[in-house]
C-alpha cells in the first residue's frame, strides 16, 4: 500500500502545475458571487458557507477527470489489474492522494476566501474541519464516477452529471454545520453525520470504483 | 354531475381548472408519447433492416 | 525454484473451454479450446481483427466480452504476467521508477542491481533516469519487456505481440529468453506475426473457420 | 457454482431467454395495459367528478391523483432497478440488463411527471410554481440520478459495458437515495419553510382515499405494461441480427 501511495504522491508532485488549476478556479468562482449577487458584507456573510462549498465542489469536479486518465491511457491500469495487487488498493491510494492535493489544498484556501466573504473569523476552525471532511467524501465518491468514465473520451461533463447528485448530502451537511454555528445552534449533528458519511464512503467506494474501473479497462 | 353542480363548474374547478387539467393533459400526453415513440422506433428499425437486407449486409 | 513442487500438480496452468467472443455484433470466434501446460508455449496466430488481443485480454481478466469457462491453476499470487500493447509506463516517472513499480505490483522487491540488469537486457541501461515521456513508444514498450528479466516472476507469461518494438537482435535475444523460460518449466502464451525459430511452440490460428463460413 | 446446475436455474435461464420472454411478455403487457388503463380512467373520473372538494386547497388537490401515484411509482421503479442491477451483476442474466435499460426512460418520465404535477399544484397552493420543499427537492435529485443513468448508458458504446456501468451507478444511487432524502429533510427543517405540505399528513376522507389508492394501483399496472412493451422493443433491437427477430419483423420472406 505504501508504495502505491508514494507513486501517486510522486506523480502528483511532478504534475503540480496541473493541480494548481482547481485552486485558481476555486478563487475565481468565489469572486463571481459578490459580483453576481451583492458586495454587501452582511449579506455575503450569510451566503459565505454556501459559496465556499459550491466553489469547492465545482473545483473538485474539475480535477476528478484526471484521477485515472493518465494511468488508463498509458496502460498502467491494466498492469495493476493483472498484477495481483487489488485495484481497490490503487484506488484508495488515488483517493487519499487526490484529497491531499485537491481537497486539503482547497480547505487550506478557505479561511482566506472566508475573509473575502466576511465569514466571522471565529468560525474558521469549524470551516476548516468541515471542509476537510467534506472534500474527503468528494474525492471518495468522485473516484466512483471517475472510474466509470475513465475509458471515455469527452467525459468531463458526463462525470459532473453522475457525481453532482451524489454530492448533495455532503453539501447540505457541510453548509448546514457552518450555518448552524453561524446561527448559534449546535452543529454536532450535521458534523457527525458528515463524519459517518466519510467513513462509509471510504469503506465502500474503493471496491465499487474497482468494479467500475475493471469495466473501463475493457476495450 | 357528481360532486359538481354543472359541467362548466366541473371544467372550471373553482378557478383551479387550468392547473388540474394541464396536469391530466400532460399525463395522458406522456403515456401516449411513450407508446407512439416505441412504434416509431420499431418502424425505423424495420426500414433500416430492410435497407441492410437490400445491400446484402444482413 | 520449485521445480519439484511444480511437478506435483499435473493439471495445466490454463484450461479454457468453449470460448466465445462477440464484438460489435460480430462473432470473432466460438467453441475455442485452449490448454497450456508447464514448460510449453502456445502461439495465438491470425490476421488483424480476428480477436487475438481480445482473446488474450479476456484470458487475463481484462475483457468481459470473452465468455466461456476459463480456469487458471490456483496460485497464491496472480498466476500470470501480462504484456499488452500499452506500455504501462508513466510519463512522469523515470524508467527505473517505472520498472520498480511494475515489480512492486507483483510483490517483488528487486534491488538496484537486478533492475539495472533487466534494463541492460533490453538495451536501455543508459535511460535509467530518463522520465517515461522522453522515451519513444518502442522504448517504452521495452521497459515493460525488461520486467521479464526480473527474478521471481509468475510462471505463466501472456505476451501480446512482444516482438513489435524490437530490432532483429532484440527479437533474437527475446526469443532466447522466452525459450529459456519454457525450458525452466514456465509457460508462455503469446501472439506474433512472425514465427519464432528458437523454441518450440504450438499454434492456434484464429479466424480460419470464420472465413470458411463466410465464403 | 453448484447452483448453476440445478433444474430451477436451468428453468430460469430458459424462461429469461430473450425470445421466450418476448413471446410471453406480449399478453402480459396487453393485459396490464388494459386493466391499468381502465382502472386509471375509473380512478380519474371518480377523483375528478365524484370526490368532494378539499376544504383547505379547493379543487386543486385533484392533482393528487396524478402526483402521488407517479411519485410513488418512480420510487418503486428505483427499487426494482436496484434489484435488476444486482441480478445483472451477480447472475449475469441478459434479460435483467434489457429491462433495466428500459426502466430508465420510464422512471425518468415518472419522476418528471411527479415534479411537474407538484410544481403546477404548487401555484394555487403556495402562490408560486416552485418551493424548495423537502419532497420536491428529493424528487429533483432523483431526476438527476435518472439523467445520470441515461447519460452513462448512452455514452458507453459497447452494450455490455454500458449495461454493467449503468447497473453499478444504479446501485450507488440506490445506496445514496436514503442519505439524500434524510439530508434534504434535515436541511428543510433547518430552514423552516412556511408551507403547507401539498401532500400533508392529515387523514384523508375515504371518498378521496379510495380513488387515490385505485389510481396508484392503476398507475403501477400501466407502468409495468410500459416497461414490458419497452423491454420487448429492447429485445428486438439487441437481437436484430438473429433469425427469430428477422422472422418476427417479417424480413426473411422478402429476399
Amino acid at each position: 500500500m505504501m508504495f502505491l501511495l508514494r507513486r501517486e504522491w510522486l506523480l502528483s508532485w511532478r504534475r503540480r502545475s496541473e493541480l494548481i488549476n482547481p485552486l485558481v478556479f476555486n478563487l475565481m468562482v468565489v469572486a463571481l458571487f459578490p459580483l453576481g449577487i451583492t458586495p454587501d458584507p452582511d449579506e455575503l456573510a450569510v451566503l459565505a458557507p454556501g459559496i465556499l462549498w459550491v466553489a469547492a465542489l465545482l473545483a473538485t469536479l474539475l480535477s476528478l477527470d484526471l484521477m485515472f486518465r493518465y494511468d488508463h491511457q498509458d496502460g498502467s491500469l491494466e498492469q495493476v489489474a493483472t498484477s495481483g495487487t487489488p485495484l481497490a488498493a490503487l484506488i484508495l491510494a488515488k483517493i487519499l492522494n487526490h484529497w491531499l492535493f485537491t481537497g486539503l489544498a482547497l480547505t487550506l484556501m478557505s479561511p482566506l476566501l472566508g475573509l473575502m466573504l466576511n465569514l466571522p473569523i471565529s468560525l474558521m476552525p469549524l470551516t476548516l474541519l468541515v471542509l476537510a471532511l467534506g472534500t474527503l467524501v468528494f474525492s471518495t465518491i468522485g473516484a466512483i464516477g471517475a472510474a466509470l468514465v475513465a475509458g471515455l473520451r469527452r467525459s468531463g461533463l458526463l462525470l459532473s452529471l453522475l457525481v453532482i447528485p451524489l454530492y448533495i448530502p455532503v453539501l447540505i451537511l457541510g453548509t448546514g454545520s457552518i450555518n448552524a454555528a453561524l446561527a448559534g445552534v449546535s452543529f454536532v449533528a450535521p458534523l457527525s453525520a458528515l463524519a459517518a458519511l466519510a467513513c462509509m464512503a471510504l469503506a465502500l467506494a474503493p471496491w465499487v470504483a474497482a468494479a467500475a474501473l475493471q469495466l473501463s479497462i475493457n476495450d | 354531475m357528481g360532486y359538481f353542480d354543472s359541467f362548466s363548474d366541473f371544467i372550471r374547478m373553482g378557478n383551479h381548472g387550468v392547473f388540474v387539467w394541464s396536469v391530466y393533459g400532460i399525463t395522458v400526453f406522456t403515456i401516449l408519447g411513450h407508446w407512439l415513440g416505441l412504434r416509431l422506433q420499431k418502424r425505423r428499425l424495420v426500414t433500416e433492416m430492410q435497407r441492410l437486407k437490400k445491400r446484402g449486409q444482413l | 525454484m520449485s521445480s519439484s513442487a511444480r511437478q506435483n500438480h499435473n493439471d495445466p496452468v490454463l484450461r479454457a473451454r468453449d470460448l466465445i467472443c462477440e464484438r460489435d455484433d460480430r462473432l470473432l470466434f466460438r467453441d475455442l479450446q485452449l490448454t497450456l501446460t508447464d514448460g510449453s508455449a502456445l502461439r495465438i496466430a491470425g490476421r488483424n481483427g480476428t480477436g487475438k488481443t481480445t482473446l488474450m485480454r479476456g484470458l487475463v481478466g481484462l475483457n468481459i466480452l470473452l465468455e466461456g469457462s476459463i480456469d487458471w491453476r490456483q496460485t497464491d499470487a496472480s498466476p500470470w504476467l501480462y504484456v499488452g500493447h500499452r506500455p504501462g509506463i508513466s510519463a512522469h516517472l523515470t524508467v527505473l521508477e517505472n520498472l520498480r513499480f511494475l515489480a512492486r505490483l507483483r510483490g517483488l522487491d528487486p534491488d538496484q542491481a537486478a533492475l539495472r540488469q533487466a534494463l541492460a537486457a533490453v538495451d536501455l541501461q543508459a535511460f535509467d533516469d530518463s522520465p517515461g515521456q522522453q522515451l519513444s513508444a518502442g522504448q517504452q514498450r521495452r521497459v515493460l519487456l525488461a520486467m521479464l528479466y526480473l527474478p521471481g516472476l509468475p510462471d505463466c507469461w501472456v505476451l501480446d505481440e512482444p516482438f513489435t518494438a524490437l530490432d532483429k537482435q532484440g527479437v533474437l535475444a527475446l526469443e532466447h529468453h522466452l525459450g529459456a523460460h519454457c525450458a525452466k518449466g514456465g509457460s508462455l502464451l503469446f501472439s506474433t506475426h512472425h514465427e519464432p525459430t528458437v523454441f518450440d511452440y504450438a499454434t492456434v490460428t484464429l479466424g480460419e473457420h470464420m472465413t470458411e463460413g463466410a465464403t | 457454482m453448484a447452483f448453476s446446475m440445478t433444474p430451477v436455474w436451468r428453468w430460469f435461464h430458459r424462461w429469461t431467454s430473450p425470445p421466450n420472454f418476448y413471446r410471453i411478455a406480449r399478453p402480459w403487457a396487453l393485459g396490464l395495459m388494459l386493466v391499468g388503463g381502465v382502472a386509471l380512467l375509473v380512478a380519474w373520473i371518480w377523483g375528478l367528478v365524484f370526490a368532494p372538494e378539499d376544504y383547505l386547497q379547493g379543487n386543486s388537490y385533484r392533482i393528487i391523483f396524478v402526483h402521488v401515484p407517479s411519485a410513488s411509482a418512480s420510487l418503486a421503479m428505483y427499487l426494482s432497478m436496484a434489484i435488476l442491477a444486482v441480478i445483472s451483476l451477480v447472475w449475469k442474466i441478459k434479460l435483467a440488463d434489457m429491462v433495466l435499460r428500459q426502466c430508465i426512460p420510464v422512471g425518468l418520465t415518472l419522476t418528471a411527471l411527479a415534479l411537474i404535477s407538484g410544481a403546477i399544484w404548487g401555484r394555487p397552493t403556495w402562490g408560486v410554481y416552485w418551493i424548495w420543499d423537502a419532497r420536491l427537492t428529493s424528487m429533483l435529485v432523483q431526476l438527476f440520478l435518472f439523467i445520470g443513468m441515461w447519460a452513462i448508458h448512452t455514452a458507453i458504446e459497447q452494450q455490455k459495458l454500458a449495461d454493467k456501468a449503468t447497473a453499478i451507478l444504479v446501485l450507488v444511487g440506490f445506496v445514496n437515495l436514503p442519505i439524500i432524502k434524510w439530508s434534504v429533510d434535515w436541511w428543510n427543517t433547518m430552514h423552516q419553510p412556511a408551507t403547507i405540505r401539498i401532500t400533508g399528513e392529515t387523514t384523508m376522507v375515504w371518498e378521496m382515499l379510495a380513488p387515490l389508492l385505485l389510481s396508484m394501483a392503476a398507475t403501477y399496472c400501466v407502468v409495468a405494461a410500459l416497461v414490458l412493451y419497452r423491454t420487448r422493443w429492447e429485445i428486438l433491437y439487441r437481437e436484430r441480427k438473429t433469425r427469430w427477430v428477422q422472422d418476427e419483423l417479417g424480413l426473411r420472406g422478402q429476399a
